[in-house]
């Protein structure tokens, strides 16, 4: 059984606001993995499916703003990748909220402890991974 | 060669107080490569530095991790040091157990922490090194548009000592601003004549582009002038394209009356008129439309204040706001009031009417609360501001995005204000949808001074197949080069091994490349691998979950 | 003994036809009772084949009924469902049974109908239908073997005159007139202007085509949104539309009657075109008022 | 190109629901360019069927590779060492690839994971739209090269149905051109709208007799 999280951060926005979180000295629970990636664009289907065959119970996408991305069209993608993934999953029967896409400013540390813990109470209801 | 994985743990002058550092020392040793562990407590600073470059060089690693602080901070700085011990420096993993892991938790805080480099440590396994290259680069900068900021810019590049070309559609420079040059602070005729005798500007007017290629420092342009084709190369392009206006006349036709004229009609009318009486009575309309109306704020002050000057007419001006964020708009603001310009703030638009020839304007001011019933010689509406004609095919050519107003430069604030998606492309004033005078010449300021930061030293230094199409496994479907946010991917023919054959295939141009990931991501064939973030480095992190 | 609608389309000033949807079922009876009704009130009635492509009693059966109870069946055969040996094979059964008048549709797309599954055929279209039709008129079949026994069909074709663009749909119309046609029946029209300046066209082309207006009685605005809507090359104006949301409820179906007879009365008073083909599904047997109302009976 | 899709997941599943072991093979030609049946689609298939038995608590391994052309026996061949190892082959190709497949290793089932659907090209990233319809009679050259047997729903020849919806949209998708419409036009541009005005006799379907074959004299 693992609760664990897979955060995929965007090194531009996500990766910057969990350290500011960790300058503000703001609590979240330690369950979370961050994956520092160039863009959110980075992250592809195949790595959010490996993350759970690797046991993460829940993957999350976390990209910068809409109309905020460096790369104009990577937060975008990644986010059509995650509701690609989300059927993907639904398709063999896991619970599709298993994996989430959120933006995150660089300069948003509480936003981001919120969405860890949002996940973490979702993993309640949806169930650790076996 | 064999593998040594050097692991330094730094516990940032014990600012990491919840890690139990000798057990985790004690776990990771056992790691498969990891040769050495190393405790420190000030990593950055010199005696930590040099502690690193000697273990480094003493126990012959060839992989080195960093347990510490945020890659964010000090990942250039450690590179740095691994360059200067010898080794590449891309061959370094970090793991961020400050401000990701000892700062935000409670409970057990080392097993994550030992979680944390174990994943770094499973990364650095399959590190490979990148060579970093100097790109020359084309000391010369096409400048489009010869309106006044395109005029500009030239001048300034030209200041800077860098080759311009300035292009321009139409057979003169000046663009369409001529009439408000006042507002620019600028004298035209003077900075034409400026810029047709600088020796490095060369204009070329009556041209349009057809075609852009390649990529920064090195975009070859295929410009047509009438029947003649000229091709050349940049290593930058700035685009001061313009924009163009639509009037708004408020219920009124503006062509069949005489008496409702647009801002720059009546810009030129001021400009020609000289001694025969002018209007009595002049209104002016602000506010009818919603997009930036700064140019329009400043341009209805500017001729309110030369039509009480020049003809000593009674003027209203009928405004919802008047926008005044600009430098010495507020100024200009009072002097026009303290010149007797009558200002009335309606709420619900005006009605307007011609009766017998003349304009009427009904308003209720709601300041002074009282209706208002105005008949007018003559009145002057309110300009929208629209994207130039050819914005939307300028931008099919370049791949770009254009913003939600159809002007160019996008609205994402990484690229602002000049930038855009495209390293060495830049767009000032208008034709990006800011119509400011100042704000545009500061556009230019910038735009001229990235120029100059790009080329000034006539290479530009880019890590080399960071990001690398394996030629044998791209299949050309083209995917990559159609979602490339940075125009970075071209299809080239490429020698297939050791055949004489030729293939198409895709490549990544190393300077143009911003390294976001998003082809590597797309690709159907898994041909594109991004050193550094790579499926495989992505998935030895994840594979280090629940590991410990 | 009724007029052949050959000699109808000679001899006759204004020429109605109506519309005979068959049933989804075996039970013919209603049919039979529709068709003695108004067998002696147009000049032929037109049986439609798997209308809408679905899946019913067929047109050639039909037809039959029509003949044997004494009215003037027009055989609707579409190239959906039937390849060029099976629509040779009805043509022949057909006239052999006195069926000799047919329209030559393209047909419905399978899409629209209720076996959504199934194979569409198209092995013709309807130009192509025309000219076998002629091919067989003259004895041979589509290969060019001789048949014992000619046949000698009356060849109608469907034209839409609302289309947008209109253009290629007059290629096609002209394509059709040029295979020999004797009778155009138009897809369901409202506007005049529209229709006049389609028949100008088509007198252009062919001067001796009977071009029949289509004629679908409205029976609610309801009815007129979901047409302009969902069913292609129909458009019904909004003035017609107003003058159904102020019908009061219960009243659409006659007031959709009196505005079919209006627009017919109007056709025929004006010399719009040749004539109508009534078109109203599921009440054949209030077609009857729409004649009356037309001043036709 | 030829272009494909996935079949629905509950009909993999069960076409493997009997086996442990499994080879995933993708086709680097047409498929992958049409990202149906590529590396990247092999791996995410693999991922999503080992974490369905990982659901159902059963277990599953699975080889993944991708060959050039899995349409040409020469290339099928390399893999004749997985194919020993497991029990049933996936094949991530069209039918002419998991029809060489399955004639290469008569011994072991090969199934189909995609639904080959047309020919077609893309229209735009991630958009693919069919083209041709292989009838082996090719109309183009009437028709301003634009076919109207597969784009226009009905396969008409002489111009388009009673059905054209407004703005020249397909009767049956409102979405859709209506070919003939764009027949028109391009003929138009083209000065050549005699073309269309012209007759067409019923097509020769029987122009490719089944099953299609074809001897190259050139050699």
């Amino acid at each position: 059984m693992s609760n664990k999280i897979i955060a995929f951060c965007c090194e531009h926005s996500a990766y910057l606001a969990a350290d500011l979180a960790g300058k503000q000295g703001l609590h979240y629970p330690e369950n979370v993995r961050l994956i520092r990636v160039p863009c959110a664009g980075r992250v592809d289907v195949t790595h959010i499916l490996k993350a759970f065959e690797k046991g993460a119970a829940a993957v999350l996408v976390v990209g910068c703003e809409e109309g905020a991305c460096q790369h104009s069209t990577g937060n975008t993608r990644a986010k059509e990748r995650v509701n690609y993934s989300q059927t993907l999953l639904q398709e063999i029967g896991m619970d599709n909220r298993r994996v989430e896409m959120v933006n995150v400013a660089p300069g948003a540390p509480h936003k981001f402890v919120r969405i860890i813990k949002e996940m973490n109470e979702k993993i309640k209801e949806v169930g650790e991974a076996k | 060669m064999e593998t040594r994985i050097g692991i330094f743990i730094c516990d940032c002058g014990g600012s990491i107080k919840n890690i139990d550092f000798s057990t985790i020392k004690d776990k990771i040793a056992k790691i498969p490569h990891v040769v050495m562990v190393n405790l420190a407590s000030n990593l950055c600073l010199d005696e930590g530095k040099e502690e690193l470059l000697s273990r480094i060089k003493s126990d012959n690693i060839n992989r080195v991790v960093i347990a510490a602080c945020s890659p964010e901070f000090k990942e250039h700085i450690f590179q740095q040091l691994l360059e200067k011990a010898g080794l590449n420096g891309h061959l370094l993993s970090m793991a961020n157990i400050r401000e990701q892991c000892a700062w935000v938790h409670e409970g057990d805080v080392t097993g994550k922490a030992l979680e944390l480099i174990r994943m770094a440590a499973n990364e650095a396994l399959l590190l490979e090194p990148l060579e970093k290259r100097e790109f020359a680069v084309k000391e010369e900068v096409l400048v489009v548009g010869g309106g006044v900021l395109g005029i500009n810019s030239a001048l300034q590049l030209s200041r800077v000592g860098l080759q311009t070309i300035l292009l321009e559609r139409e057979v003169d420079l000046g663009g369409e601003n001529r009439e408000f040059e006042a507002l620019w602070g600028t004298d035209m005729s003077s900075m034409v004549k400026a810029v047709e005798a600088d020796e490095n500007i060369e204009i070329i007017t009556s041209a349009e582009i057809m075609e852009i290629e390649g990529e920064v420092g090195d975009f070859s342009v295929r410009i047509m002038k009438g029947a003649e084709e000229i091709s050349r190369s940049f290593g930058a392009i700035v685009f001061a394209t313009g924009h163009r206006v639509e009037d708004i006349a408020p219920g009124l036709q503006l062509k069949d009356n005489a008496n409702v004229i647009s801002q720059h009609g009546f810009a030129q009318m001021l400009q020609a008129s000289t001694t025969e009486p002018g209007p009595k009575t002049v209104g002016f309309v602000l506010g009818f439309s919603d997009g930036n109306s700064r140019f329009s704020t400043l341009a209805t002050l500017n001729n309110a204040l030369a039509c009480r000057q020049k003809w000593d007419s009674e003027v209203y001006i009928f405004c919802k706001n008047v926008e005044v964020d600009s430098e010495g708009v507020e100024n200009l603001y009072r002097t026009t009031r303290e010149r007797g310009v009558v200002f009335v703030k309606y709420g619900d638009f005006p009605k307007f009417s011609i009766e017998k020839g003349v304009v009427k304007v009904e308003a209720k001011d709601i300041f002074a609360g009282e209706e208002i019933s105005l008949t007018c010689d003559l009145l002057v509406t309110d300009e929208i501001l629209l994207p130039a004609e050819g914005t939307e095919a300028l931008s099919s050519l370049l791949s770009m995005k254009m913003d939600a107003r159809g002007f160019h430069q996008d609205e994402n604030v990484y690229f602002y204000p000049v930038a855009s998606n495209r390293k060495g492309i830049f767009f000032v004033g208008d034709c990006r949808g800011n119509l400011d005078p100042n704000r545009a010449l500061a556009d230019v300021s910038s735009a001229v001074m990235s120029a100059y930061e790009l080329l000034s030293s006539g290479k530009v230094v880019a890590e080399v197949e960071r990001v690398k199409v394996d030629p044998q496994k791209c299949r050309t479907c083209l995917t990559c080069i159609r979602v490339c946010p940075h125009g970075a991917i071209q299809l080239v023919r490429m020698s297939n091994g050791d055949t004489d054959g030729e293939n198409e295939v895709a490549k990544i141009s190393d300077p143009a490349c911003d390294g976001c990931g998003i082809c590597a991501a797309i690709c159907p064939a898994k041909a594109i691998k991004f050193e550094g973030y790579s499926d495989k480095q992505i998935l030895a992190q994840v594979e280090m979950i629940g590991a410990s | 003994m009724a007029v052949s609608f050959k000699e109808t389309l000679k001899t006759k000033d204004f020429i109605v036809t109506a519309e005979a949807a068959p049933v989804k079922g075996s039970n013919v009876s209603k049919m039979i009772e529709d068709i003695e009704l108004l067998k002696d009130k147009v000049d032929a009635l037109n049986v439609t084949d798997n209308q809408s492509s679905v899946m019913r009693y067929p047109s050639l059966g039909t037809c039959l009924l029509v003949k044997e109870h004494g009215g003037e069946p027009v055989l609707q055969i579409t190239c959906r469902d039937r390849n060029r040996l099976a629509i040779q094979a009805d043509l022949l059964f057909a006239y052999s049974r006195g069926i000799d008048n047919v329209l030559c549709l393209t047909g419905d797309s399978i899409d629209v109908g209720d076996h959504k599954e199934a194979k569409p055929v198209f092995d013709l279209d309807s130009v192509q239908l025309i000219h076998l039709v002629h091919i067989m008129n003259s004895g041979k079949d589509l290969v060019g073997n001789e048949l014992d026994g000619a046949v000698d069909f009356c060849v109608g074709a469907s034209a839409t005159p609302s289309s947008d663009p209109l253009e290629p749909q007059l290629v096609k119309v002209g394509k059709k007139l040029d295979g020999g046609i004797s009778f155009i029946q138009t897809q369901a029209v409202y506007d005049f202007d529209e229709l006049r300046s389609f028949v100008k066209v088509i007198r252009g082309m062919d001067s001796k085509v009977k071009i029949l207006a289509g004629i679908v009685p409205v029976v609610g605005a309801r009815m007129a949104a979901y047409m302009n809507e969902n069913v292609p090359g129909i458009f019904v104006p909004q003035y017609l539309i107003d003058e159904l949301s102020q019908t009061p409820k219960g009243k659409g179906v006659s007031k959709g009657i009196e505005i079919a007879a209006r627009m017919i009365k109007q056709i025929k008073e004006e010399k719009i075109c040749d004539g109508v083909h009534i078109m109203f599904i599921g009440r054949e047997s209030r077609i009857p008022e729409i004649l009356e109302g037309a001043g036709l009976l | 190109m030829i272009v494909a899709e996935r079949k629905p997941m509950e009909e993999i599943k069960q076409m493997v629901a009997p086996y442990k072991k499994l080879l995933l093979v993708g086709c680097g030609t047409c498929v992958t360019v049409c990202w149906a049946g590529g590396e990247k689609e092999v791996g995410i298939l693999a991922s999503q069927l080992r974490l369905a038995r990982q659901a159902e608590g059963k277990e599953i391994s699975i080889i993944e590779a991708t060959v050039e052309r899995q349409c040409e026996k020469e290339m099928v061949s390399e893999l004749r060492d997985k194919v020993k190892q497991v029990e049933a082959v996936l094949s991530l190709a069209c039918g002419a690839g998991v029809q060489t497949m399955a004639g290469m290793f008569e011994e072991t089932p090969v199934f189909p994971a995609l639904n080959t659907t047309f020919v077609g090209m893309p229209e735009q990233e991630g958009i693919w739209t069919e083209m041709c319809g292989l009838c082996g009679d090719c109309f183009l050259d009437r028709t301003g090269g634009i076919c109207p047997m597969v784009r226009c729903a009905k396969g008409l020849l002489n111009g388009p149905c009673g059905g054209t919806r407004r703005g020249g949209k397909c009767e049956v998708d409102p979405e859709k051109d209506c070919a003939w419409v764009l027949i028109y036009r391009r003929l138009e541009k083209q000065g050549r709208l005699d073309l269309m005005k012209k007759y067409y006799p019923p097509k020769n379907f029987r122009a490719v007799k089944r099953p299609g074959k074809i001897q190259a004299v050139k050699a």
